[in-house]
């Protein structure tokens, strides 16, 4: 079942080079696919059309079948931006969670129920009255996305969920990630992890779309991956030992 | 007496700053040297009623200096009446009656405010200013300077250490170089207001940032009542004597 | 530069609130004819909290450090956002960190606000001819304003017994100490709007 | 020969638990080593001790043979921070890299002439009059860097070089580091990024040194990573194609 579909969608200001040209694609409900491409490829600016936060100059944005309009508020779109700090606006967590429940008119049992889940759904009970600010990098991380999840989204679009986490808090994420039902879009330099969740990745540069297929293919494609400033992820490429020798130093 | 204090969580944010101010211009209004004892009196009950003593007393050191500035300046630079003759050093009666009514005036406000409103975050404060009518735009300004102001804090302490780690300099020549540290933290600060501001509109941002407030409760109700018969019975005493 | 409690007359302090109150709702009729307030609301809360945060730092500027007032920088870059600003800051402050007070927030207000407008009205109305001299005389300006509504509030507080010559020395010597600061946010000022206006002048609605 | 020696280090605060303990190690000159270990394990604080920000509580760090003081100013050693604008303050890319110079007391000519020689170093000639804000990632990183190769230093401290970058960038920030013959520590959860680029590493834990040697043999140790919330990297890993199956989804 289809639930989002672009058409043809171009983005950008008159007299600007486009920021997005002609792309068309579309997802199933509950489906998880990569977007990787180098920095400036558009990434953003996609995420933040399927938002409603751009307008397409052409083409068209549906979903669940119904058009898109600009500034429309949109509770089954989520996105969760790279920056958590900016996304993280109020002073403690249970706040800040609550915030998109309280904007939606719930009664405010409703909320505190919604929030409870969400809370429990990414490992952060217990936390409600921290301050954001003293969230550590993984927790903020899961809070955006119990912050998104409250509002019970259809649709969630990732911007480098891993970026800025060490490696604990990105196996927590991921699982995290893996065990949700909702459809997502993951925007991510992290390949490993795209590989891990995704079984279709889409390949955006300069604004269009290079590549769009199931993930192992695209992502071990060696020459497609490097006209696109992209490398073969390390668990994809036969072993190669001597590969690290030339540049590691003798002197210790 | 109402000790408002006496009750630190129950009572609401939006009673303990109507509490205060009533208190503290209440406080203001005395200008007879008699009731100073009495202001001084209410300030410590209220301090020792908070249960935060060692942290109150900590915040209160600006305070008293400033407090033990005017009792010791006064007395030197001002009035007719000579108190008393120290070799060059002459000590006058109206400086020491107006140092000691305004010392006595300010440690009591501060105390006062300290032991009502440091028990609340400063979130439920502007909460609280919200629910009293402040406008939404001052109360969400507030919000979002609190939220950030760690954050912001932390970015200038970074600035001034990489300055200094490649050698900056000290003194005057210092300044343009705290100057582009302003400058680059204004322009990071708007570049980021936009995300900001997207990341409020895709979560339905429309009017105010906070939770709907509850009704104020009885204990509200009472102690704001007492705190205003309280300080209209200081100034009624103060204007009597 | 904060009036502390206690030290004004209580009907000096409620007239303070009676004028910044004032200030307040002529700045936000203005923000509301803006055609999205709220839009504008991340911003002017980005830019405070960066006023407020570099209020905090102390720059040595010999013979002292000096904590800076910013009151003319606020002004040219938020424009009538400048007075909600102050205003949150000051309550910030007072219930922060203790400087300031609650009955004094009326007059800290005035004592910040007006000199924020004063910056304002300068680098609007004359902010493209002389950029340079119009962005030091906002700095500059800014603090000096700020000490003569100060010193003149001081002394229309003080109690009349005082020997007015003695008080009016003590305030020299007040003003004095602060040459400093002026000179310092006049510089900064100049500087930090040097650097907009040749690298981010979309930051500079006006002049 | 030896440019850097920590011998039985401890920092932190009276009454608090200390942030480093026992930390010993040794630096050869142009030797470069990879730090590696959970967020708040200590790598900030190891850094920061070494650029003489922070003094220890206990033990000696010596440069050059030379015992450090806290507070000093050592142009020897520049720490290269994790987030790039913090960093970077002065209003153009030039004056930023210049400015580490005009501290040192150089002529202009001279300050001139070390700026064109990092700027080309790190490949940004040309972008000299570019403010700052503008710049993309990849670019503020590598102009921290050529901020700090301006004062010659002979030891590099870089805390998290990949973070953020996309992997084009990345590719070419690792090109720049591994031609360059400054001795340098390294602290990333970019594994793979060590791996290319140091021969040996450190893994540090809750303020302690828990490993040290060479790096293929460290972070190919399954239980060593693992206790100290680390993965092996994927290019260290015998090839499991079915690893990536169970997460990833039929639907697309």
């Amino acid at each position: 079942m289809t639930l989002l579909a672009l058409s043809r969608v171009a983005v950008g200001w008159p007299g600007q080079e486009s920021v997005l040209s002609d792309v068309t694609f579309s997802l199933a409900r509950g489906a998880r696919v990569g977007v990787v491409g180098p920095n400036g490829s558009g990434k953003t600016s996609l995420f933040h059309t399927i938002a409603g936060i751009l307008a397409p100059q052409d083409g068209t944005v549906c979903l669940s079948g119904q058009l898109l309009r600009k500034g429309q508020f949109l509770p089954e779109v989520a996105l969760v931006f790279q920056q958590a700090d900016d996304q993280l606006f109020c002073p403690t967590l249970g706040e800040d969670v609550a915030f998109g429940a309280r904007n939606l008119g719930l009664s405010e049992q409703e909320v505190a129920l919604r929030v409870a889940n969400a809370l429990h759904a990414c490992g952060l009970t217990g936390l409600e009255g921290r301050p954001v600010y003293q969230l550590s990098g993984g927790e903020k991380r899961r809070a955006c996305i119990a912050g998104a999840l409250v509002m019970q989204p259809s649709l969630l679009l990732l911007d480098e969920p891993s970026a800025a986490l060490d490696l604990r808090s990105r196996r927590r994420l991921i699982n995290l990630l893996a065990g949700m039902d909702q459809a997502m879009l993951i925007a991510s330099h992290d390949l490993e992890l795209v590989l891990e969740l995704c079984a279709r990745v889409i390949v955006l540069d300069e604004g269009r779309i290079c590549a769009d297929g199931p993930t192992r293919d695209v992502l071990g494609d060696a020459a497609l991956m490097a006209a696109h400033g992209q490398e073969v992820p390390h668990s994809l490429t036969p072993h190669d030992t001597a590969r690290h020798k030339h540049r590691q130093q003798t002197r210790r | 007496m109402a000790d408002p204090a006496c009750s630190p969580i129950l009572l609401s944010a939006r009673a303990r700053l109507v509490v205060a101010f009533v208190l503290a211009f209440g406080f203001a209004s005395v200008q007879s040297l008699v009731m100073v004892p009495v202001l001084v009196a209410i300030g410590a009950a209220g301090l020792l009623a908070s249960g935060m003593i060692r942290h109150n007393l900590a915040r209160l050191r600006g305070a008293a200096l400033l407090a033990a500035g005017f009792l010791l300046i006064l007395p030197l630079i001002s009035g007719q009446t000579e108190l008393a003759s120290l070799g060059p050093v002459t000590l006058y009666l109206e400086g020491a009656q107006a140092g000691a009514l305004i010392a006595g005036r300010l440690l009591a406000i501060v105390a006062l405010t300290l032991a009502l409103l440091s028990p609340v975050s400063p979130f439920d404060l502007v909460a609280g200013m919200r629910a009293l009518g402040v406008p939404s735009l001052m109360a969400d300004l507030a919000f979002l300077t609190l939220r950030y102001m760690q954050e912001i804090a932390g970015q200038l302490s970074r600035g001034q250490l990489a300055r200094r780690l490649r050698g900056g300099k000290t003194g005057w020549r210092a300044v343009p170089d705290h100057a582009f540290l302003v400058a680059s933290s204004l322009i990071r600060a708007q570049l980021r207001s936009e995300q900001l501001w997207a990341a409020m509109r895709l979560r339905g941002y429309n009017a105010g940032l906070n939770a709907p407030v509850a009704p104020l409760g009885p204990l509200d109700w009472a102690c704001i009542s007492g705190a205003s018969v309280l300080a209209v019975a200081l100034f009624w005493l103060d204007r009597s004597l | 530069m904060h009036l502390p409690d206690g030290l004004m007359p209580v009907e000096m302090a409620l007239a303070g609130y009676a004028g910044s109150g004032l200030l307040a709702t002529i700045s936000l009729s203005r923000i509301k004819r803006l055609p999205d307030p709220s839009s504008v609301v991340p911003r002017a809360a980005m830019l405070t909290t960066v006023f407020f945060a570099a209020s905090l730092v102390a720059i040595p500027v010999p013979p002292t450090t000096v904590h800076l007032m910013l009151a003319g920088l606020l002004g040219v870059m938020l424009g009538w956002f400048a007075i909600p600003a102050i205003l949150v800051g000051l309550f910030l402050q007072a219930v922060l960190f203790g400087h300031g007070g609650l009955t004094t927030l009326g007059l800290n207000g005035l004592i910040l606000g007006l000199p924020a407008l004063l910056a304002f009205g300068l680098w609007r109305s004359a902010g493209r001819r002389w950029p340079d001299l119009v962005a030091l005389c906002a700095g500059s300006g800014a603090v000096v304003l700020a000490l003569v509504i100060f010193a003149a509030l001081v002394l229309a507080g003080m109690p009349a017994a005082l020997d007015a010559r003695a008080e009016q020395a003590a305030l020299w010597v007040f003003m004095l100490a602060h040459l400093p600061l002026v000179l310092a946010e006049g510089l900064i000022v100049l500087v930090v709007l040097r650097v907009l206006r040749r690298t981010a002048p979309q930051l500079l609605p006006h002049g």
